[in-house]
């Protein structure tokens, strides 16, 4: 008599946060995780992190807002939000209803902003991580500026790492030249993970109207093009720090989410395949588990990481 | 159960066939689809992953019963997505998150309806026709294209059999109306006597320019109307704020999104 | 009766280098130029840019070079070449008996090894140009220390800039956080023009073997899916100098190189496209033609930069 | 006129239909196809850029006139370009790039030749035989498979009718030599006689694992051998430096571009 064998372990940590699955959805392509409900239970995720917030609500930018590219799209929402007041008093009570582990995705024009935000995200008992955005391409003071240099990025984490007990993920721009050394600055700045990839600056024009294709005439991109891209990202930022590395960027299956945490990421966020396909956090899930049963794995923690070379 | 709460789901192609300009796709689904009238779908069926997004596509007809659905979509190629679609064969796979959006509020049964199609828009139309069909709504059809083989077969038209419902314009004169749809309404307007126009609703999808148009003439005497518009979508359920259009909020403006609080909004509020 | 109209002028100029046409073959992916004489009459082409060539042969990397990305690739050739001597010798004289303009693609181990490339090939009256390969991210010699920092970017192309009295173009790096002011390093070092981008640093893995897809681990990622980055980076580096900038990256189709064109490129270079289709150049060349004549534009230089806003 | 150096041509699918794990697909091409047997194409007939690279197949025939060529290919679906191959459908277009690389050196007729296919490596070699039978060459073929219905139909396989030529090979001994191809050619190795080994030359083509055994086997034995090889590749026609093997150059090695200076090697140069 064969026992049938135990499923997969798919449990992961990132640092003092425990998931039950390495699968979370990326920022600003998940909306506030209600809008998923009709599709499926969200407390199956190992988190949703929520649309970028910031202090006061935001119009965001003008449209056209997304054009689609080879593989790819490019996205210059300008962080449209309902700011973090409207996010505690409606939102946060209805993930917490729904059970789903949460993580806030903030943003500040100034650094002031980003501290009084994640301040008042720290009141929020069920609020499993605020997850620094330092990195949006889209609004002037949204982050690149701090982003783009390890100085800034280290003074911004370092002023929000005091201004919150919650654990605090520092998500980082592609848009620079030593992606190691961005992630060592956060993690010195005492950061408790990173997260990374944010879209890379792109820009589409129209050849015939010779005009740009977005109102704001650059945009991030994302999507299966910049997955090479965030894979050497988030290897190189795995070997450069001790904190765990969250892999994002461009991920579409459970093969693409294996890949990131073979070559060492803690987890991995899903974006734009959210959008073609509602389901694809949760079949990325079914893939891993599929996958770790295949290869005879019992616990998610045996192949991460495992990269030979 | 069917449910009008939107689902991702797997189709499989009945038809896919030319009709003029237009293909008309009929798709085999897992359930039953409920929709009101505006309503639409976002459809990608090609392999790979460029081009990337799915297209949205209005709902043109749905049925079926529990576990056996189908829905039909009528659609024109206007860039590789489409052109992609329209070279699908019987059988093909498609994948489909449907309903989604805001649709037509056809509301009280005495009212008059003039349903208002330019180009492609009649496809965004022609179901609140047929819903007011059904309910035998006091309603007319106006449909604008560029030229007589631009406009939709007859057969297609909700009431298109019956004498005096359906206006049809040309931009060339090659059939009905010479000149713009938005024109034609216009004058028609100005025929109306004001209780006339006090019973009248105007439903309108079609370029921005031709809604703009139409809405300033229905505001201009008082005729509510709501238009269904278009923009560039990524999800089409309400998660990316990629597809939003400014509309009126008390003295300032504020981005609403197309998929969500649209497609089909209250002519009233929009910046055009 | 209507006269016809004169075929629209294609003409452009890199600074002091006179073209027929602003389509060039893009180094690396035009062999010596030779290849392609089979498909069609190289002299056609704005100019041949021909593979890296440097001081010595070198072998090249180890296989696996090359994995397909989605609308891309990586590829890690690690330069592979017959060596600057074979080059002068051997493939200089069967271009220029071709009548092709061609440009010769340089890089170095060492800044002295860049500086003997281009004073032998100074020697050949037919090079129109040298474009130094300041980016190779492939070889660990290979520029990409140059490239990195505006600093190290300069000082490389002063000593190049002084040992040849060639048109020297600098091929700029993406992997940086500003295109800007690594275009003005080169600029104010004495470039004649810069041309970007050079390939996006990625990596791929298998998540089954578990091993890197690349035997170099990394690669350079080019084609479709780099296209809105390298137009965005093309766009800065266009108002940020003075000097021509040759706009690289994605381009497959005349419409693609309008796009570059309109954003201000003085040239395009087609890279990755001549591998699916070896006619992409002169089919680019002949829709961009058809393209003014559509548009009843007479003259490129009308179109070239025009971008409205 | 027709001509051995590359070209880049748009075709038309006339047949691409399924025999057991393999897809035989003929297509129409402007003008008369000639080749040399190991000789390939690069292919690709998808719209949008993913996949983005053309896939390398082997010329498995080709003919035709002036003006009006054919070519044939055969293929197993292993991944996203192959199966994307086996959807298409007759009159969808393809573009190919063809005839590319080095092929087999088929030389004196009076020498005895082997023609080894390992899985779909057949579709490399089978030219090679028909090329031998029209010139009443003296050869035989050893196939190799997995199972049974892994082989290729027999009427493909050029002698297949004639006695004693085919020698057919599973792993799952379902048909033929009960064992990997390779270990039946050493077998049959031993078995000749000193003459005989010095007029034949075998010629292979299969994973790289079964090349590298029987060219020990062969090399050990004096036995010249042409092995055709497989690598990715970006063009097919020598430009990107993509798909080298090393190849041994006096004491040293180099790297070798399949698609230029192979596919088809001499078996004593390649470094395994
Ligand atoms: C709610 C809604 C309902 C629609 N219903 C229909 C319908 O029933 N029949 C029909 O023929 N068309 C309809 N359209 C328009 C249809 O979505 C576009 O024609 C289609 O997306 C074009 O895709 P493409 O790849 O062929 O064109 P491309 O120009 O190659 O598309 C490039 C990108 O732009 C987007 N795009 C281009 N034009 C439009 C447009 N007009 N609206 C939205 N996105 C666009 C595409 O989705 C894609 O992301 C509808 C649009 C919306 C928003
Ligand atoms: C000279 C030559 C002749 C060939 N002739 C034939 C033939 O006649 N019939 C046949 O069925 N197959 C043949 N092959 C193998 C065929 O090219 C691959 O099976 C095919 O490229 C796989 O593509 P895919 O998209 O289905 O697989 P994927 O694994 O999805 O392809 C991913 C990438 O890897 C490349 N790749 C994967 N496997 C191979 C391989 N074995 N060789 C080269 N590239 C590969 C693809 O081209 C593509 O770039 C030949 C290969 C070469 C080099
Ligand atoms: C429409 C859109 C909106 C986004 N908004 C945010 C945001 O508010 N905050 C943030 O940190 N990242 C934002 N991102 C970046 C994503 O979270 C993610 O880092 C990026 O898209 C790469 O992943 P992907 O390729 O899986 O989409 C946004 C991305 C998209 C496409
Ligand atoms: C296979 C390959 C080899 C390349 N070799 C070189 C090189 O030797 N020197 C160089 O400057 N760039 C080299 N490049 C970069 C290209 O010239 C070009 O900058 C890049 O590929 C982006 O353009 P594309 O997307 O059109 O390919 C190479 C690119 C590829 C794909
Ligand atoms: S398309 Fe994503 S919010 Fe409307
Ligand atoms: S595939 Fe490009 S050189 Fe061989």
């Amino acid at each position: 008599m064969v026992t049938p064998a135990a499923p997969p372990d798919l449990a992961v940590r990132v640092g003092t946060v425990s998931l039950k699955n390495p699968v979370l959805s990326a920022s600003g392509t998940f909306g506030y995780g209600l809008e998923f409900a009709p599709f499926y239970d969200i407390s199956r995720l190992g988190a949703v992190i929520v649309k970028g917030l910031s202090l006061l609500p935001s119009p965001g930018n003008a449209p056209q807002r997304i054009v689609e590219t080879a593989a790819g799209m490019l996205n210059a929402i300008g962080l449209q939000n309902i700011g973090v007041e409207r996010f505690v008093a409606e939102v946060a009570p209805r993930l917490e209803e729904a059970g789903a582990v949460f993580v806030a995705n903030i943003y500040g024009r100034t650094v002031d902003e980003y501290e009084a935000v994640a301040r008042r995200l720290s009141d929020l008992p069920a609020l499993a991580a605020i997850e620094l955005n330092a990195s949006c391409p889209n609004v002037k003071e949204g982050g690149i500026l701090f982003g783009s240099s390890p100085h800034g990025l280290s003074g911004l984490t370092r002023r929000v790492r005091a201004a919150t007990a919650k654990p605090l993920w520092v998500k980082l721009s592609p848009n620079v030249a030593d992606i190691g050394s961005m992630a060592r600055s956060a993690e010195d700045a005492g950061a408790d993970a990173v997260s990374l990839i944010n879209t890379i600056v792109g820009m589409a024009v129209d050849h015939k109207t010779r005009r740009p294709r977005l109102a704001n005439v650059t945009g991030g991109l994302s999507g299966p093009a910049i997955k090479p891209v965030a894979l050497r990202m988030v290897w190189e930022a795995c070997r450069a720090v001790k904190i765990p590395v969250i892999g994002i960027g461009g991920i579409q299956t459970a093969e693409d989410a294996l890949e990131f945490l073979l070559v060492g990421a803690a987890a991995v966020q899903v974006g734009t395949a959210n959008f073609r396909n509602p389901n694809a956090c949760v079949e990325i899930i079914d893939g891993i588990r599929d996958f770790l049963v295949r290869e005879k794995i019992s616990r998610l923690e045996e192949y991460r990481g495992g990269l030979l070379s | 159960m069917p449910s009008k709460r939107p689902r991702f789901v797997g189709g499989k192609i009945l038809r896919n066939t030319g009709h003029g300009i237009f293909y008309r796709m009929e798709v085999a689904v897992p359930d039953r689809v409920e929709f009101v009238p505006g309503q639409f779908a976002m459809v990608s069926g090609w392999p790979g992953n460029d081009p990337l997004l799915p297209r949205p596509l209005a709902i043109f007809r749905a049925g079926g019963a529990r576990g056996t659905g189908t829905v039909e979509f009528v659609y024109k190629v206007v860039g590789r997505g489409t052109a992609l679609l329209s070279g699908l064969h019987e059988g093909d796979p498609l994948s489909i998150t449907l309903p989604l959006g805001h649709g037509f509020e056809l509301g009280a049964a005495d009212r008059a309806w003039w349903l208002v199609g330019g180009g492609v828009g009649f496809s965004t139309v022609f179901p609140a026709g047929a819903a007011l069909s059904e309910g035998r709504g006091d309603f007319e059809m106006f449909l604008g294209a560029r030229t007589r083989d631009q406009l939709p077969p007859r057969e297609w038209i909700p009431g298109g059999n019956l004498p005096g419902r359906v206006h049809l314009c040309t931009d060339d004169g090659t059939a009905g109306y010479f000149g713009p749809v938005g024109d034609a309404v216009r004058e028609r307007l100005d025929g109306l006597k004001a209780s006339e126009r006090g019973r009248l609703t105007i439903l309108a999808c079609g370029p921005r320019e031709m809604l703009r148009g139409i809405s300033e003439s229905a505001l201009a005497r008082d005729v509510p109307m709501q238009v269904s518009l278009e923009n560039h979508m990524a999800c089409g359920f309400g998660v990316c704020w990629g597809c939003v259009t400014a509309v009126r909020e008390g003295e300032k403006s504020a981005y609403r999104r197309v998929c969500k609080e649209g497609p089909v909004f209250d002519a009233r509020e929009i910046v055009w």
